[in-house]
């Protein structure tokens, strides 16, 4: 029923793909994959028959080719994909009502340590919050495939190290870990009680904006 | 970008809980705090550090100079309030307190003037510790922030057909060649069956004409021949018909000399 | 950081939607939603405010949008969904390589006696073959359309006739029979290259046989 030629397949003779071919593949790739297509997985779609410049000229004219829809081409750790713009949950949400829970603050604090000071053992983690963090918390995230586990710390009792996957990036549209929103400065402390800091002015920001 | 009330992890207008039915929008300004609030009032920190940052900003306490009394005394105030209700109280809030205590005493012994090394602030790890707490707590509140994928978007995924596009085995002359190969290797070794060479042509001859003959009905012998074939075609068809004749599958008839020849399908009706 | 008034909502004068917008959403829950979404799933979208009318008319207008891409709009038992075309498939496959499904010696074998011997019935093959053939390789080989019967051959029990068909030649991409390798050469190679009776893969492979 479908083994006619296809005449999108290039025949023994190897003719080279056209740029309109190149782009109605890679688009229905990206609109089928699960997860986001690396480069090096897109080339396959080609089987290698294609240059770095036709793909990145592609890719270019598909994300092009969608900015005015209500979907958008991205690029995240994992490589491309299509996703929906944000302005466009509203509408999406009246399909589904119930919303992915929120995350509670010991979710979201154990997951921003786990995040800004990888890889960080369960101790590191419930030294820095002051509390013991539960197991709960953990499987949560790990759950949600945003951290998982990278090794142990040689240390007695072999603590396990978490780190955050490249899922977490994907899912936060993020390509890496540099475009997380930046940590405010912790102002020099410890030294701060003989000599007034030399980054006064900046301390004194902190300290004031800080206020309610 | 620090104007964030930092203090309470709530939204302004969100009740933190609902007091005898009475929405609670904010932590009492004061320290009292009514009974069947403070439990809340505990689950609404994440711990210690989350309890004196909230004290710290709430009463404009410097953090890096921090007047250990006065926080040491209204930290007390809250755990012992919440011991005296026989809330179970989670022992790092207990280990809190005898760390403030600590400090507390430490910064009202009287310095050592004479001392050569400079002595560190006994503040100073509390600090260091609650920076650090804020710093997380203010990153975890930006995390949130941004979009996140099933909650403020959503993933593309287009069905793929997979049953209408389910893939079958492909096969190339190489497999039937092959495969032709490993039958006449058998056939040499099992027996001394000679294969016949014959002309595939005719062969296929033979399935054409017996197409052609399926509906049961005579075919005029020449309607057989298609007018655009070949001459080598007219010849295979032509030793195709002898041979369906000679095994029988197919009937020729010319019922007089020079008349039209007729051609039938051996078989009854050919209902396969 | 996301309360701007959303342009695409219909402010308190209830704008009806345009009917950009309208495709505009539609194809987005479309492209997005794990399931097919119903005409009534798809009328929530826009609470109600808008005409079976006009949405079937963008339904019309996406499936025309979509019509020469590599994903098309259907119309399946649960509502509407996009899907890729069966056409895309070979070049999906190439991201997640799944082996090719391969026909066993088998049936291999049996395709070629029907090719070189046609028409033959199931005792000529199984005369060929020295086993006996199950009625499952037959029943393949007549379910890809490559062999089908064309009569009965006139002795007692009356078995059918095999042949290939057209489009076992199609597939095989020849124009005709006189294209498979001649058997006089394959007959002259197999005689001229080996004294080793090479019955071990052979016989092997007879009992491996009849699976399809």
């Amino acid at each position: 029923m479908s083994n006619q030629p296809n005449p999108l397949l290039p025949s023994e003779t190897r003719l080279a793909f056209s740029e309109y071919d190149i782009v109605r593949i890679l688009e229905t790739a990206l609109l089928t994959a699960p997860e986001p297509l690396a480069l090096s997985e897109l080339k396959k779609l080609f089987e290698g028959e294609i240059s770095n410049k036709q793909l990145q000229a592609a890719l270019d004219t598909l994300r092009t080719k969608w900015q005015d829809s209500g979907i958008e081409l991205v690029q995240v750790a994992g490589g491309w994909r299509f996703r929906s713009k944000p302005e466009m949950q509203v509408f999406l949400d009246r399909l589904s009502p119930q919303k992915p829970p929120r995350y509670s603050r010991a979710v979201l604090e154990t997951l921003a340590i786990i995040a800004y000071r990888q890889p960080v053992t369960r101790g590191d983690i419930e030294e820095i919050r002051g509390v013991a963090v539960s197991s709960n918390i953990l499987k949560t995230l790990e759950a949600r495939g945003w951290i998982d586990s990278v090794g142990q710390r040689n240390v007695p009792g072999r603590p396990t190290l978490y780190a955050t996957t490249e899922r977490f990036l994907d899912d936060l549209n993020l390509q890496s870990l540099e475009q997380l929103p930046p940590l405010d400065e912790l102002v020099a402390l410890t030294e701060s009680q003989d000599q007034p800091p030399p980054s006064e002015p900046a301390s004194e920001d902190t300290t004031e904006d800080e206020q309610t | 970008m620090n104007t964030l009330d930092e203090a309470l992890p709530q939204t302004e207008n969100q009740p933190i809980a609902r007091i005898c039915g009475q929405p609670l929008l904010e932590i009492p300004r004061d320290l009292y705090i009514p009974p069947e609030a403070l439990e809340v009032f505990l689950e609404t920190f994440e711990g210690p550090l989350d309890l004196l940052l909230y004290l710290i900003r709430k009463h404009n306490l410097d953090i890096l100079d921090i007047p250990m009394a006065q926080l040491t005394q209204q930290y007390m105030t809250y755990v012992e309030m919440m011991r005296a209700d026989q809330f179970e109280l989670a022992a790092e809030y207990l280990l809190m307190t005898a760390l403030l205590i600590e400090i507390k005493s430490r910064t009202l012994l009287p310095r050592p003037v004479t001392e050569e090394e400079v002595e560190t602030d006994p503040r100073a790890e509390l600090v260091r510790r609650l920076l650090e707490y804020e710093q997380m707590k203010k990153a975890a509140l930006r995390l949130d922030v941004l979009p996140q994928a099933q909650r403020d978007f959503a993933l593309v995924e287009v069905w793929i057909d997979h049953i209408a596009a389910q893939p079958l085995p492909q096969v190339n002359i190489d497999d039937l060649r092959l495969a032709w190969l490993a039958l006449i290797e058998r056939a040499k070794v099992n027996r001394h069956h000679q294969i016949g060479h014959e002309a595939i042509s005719v062969r296929a001859c033979m399935s054409q004409i017996l197409r052609q003959l399926q509906s049961g009905k005579a075919v005029r012998f020449d309607e057989l021949f298609s007018p655009t074939v070949s001459v080598t075609e007219v010849v295979a068809y032509f030793l195709a018909l002898l041979e369906l004749a000679k095994e029988m599958l197919v009937t020729i008839d010319q019922p007089d000399n020079f008349a039209v020849i007729y051609v039938k399908s051996a078989q009854p009706t050919a209902a396969v």
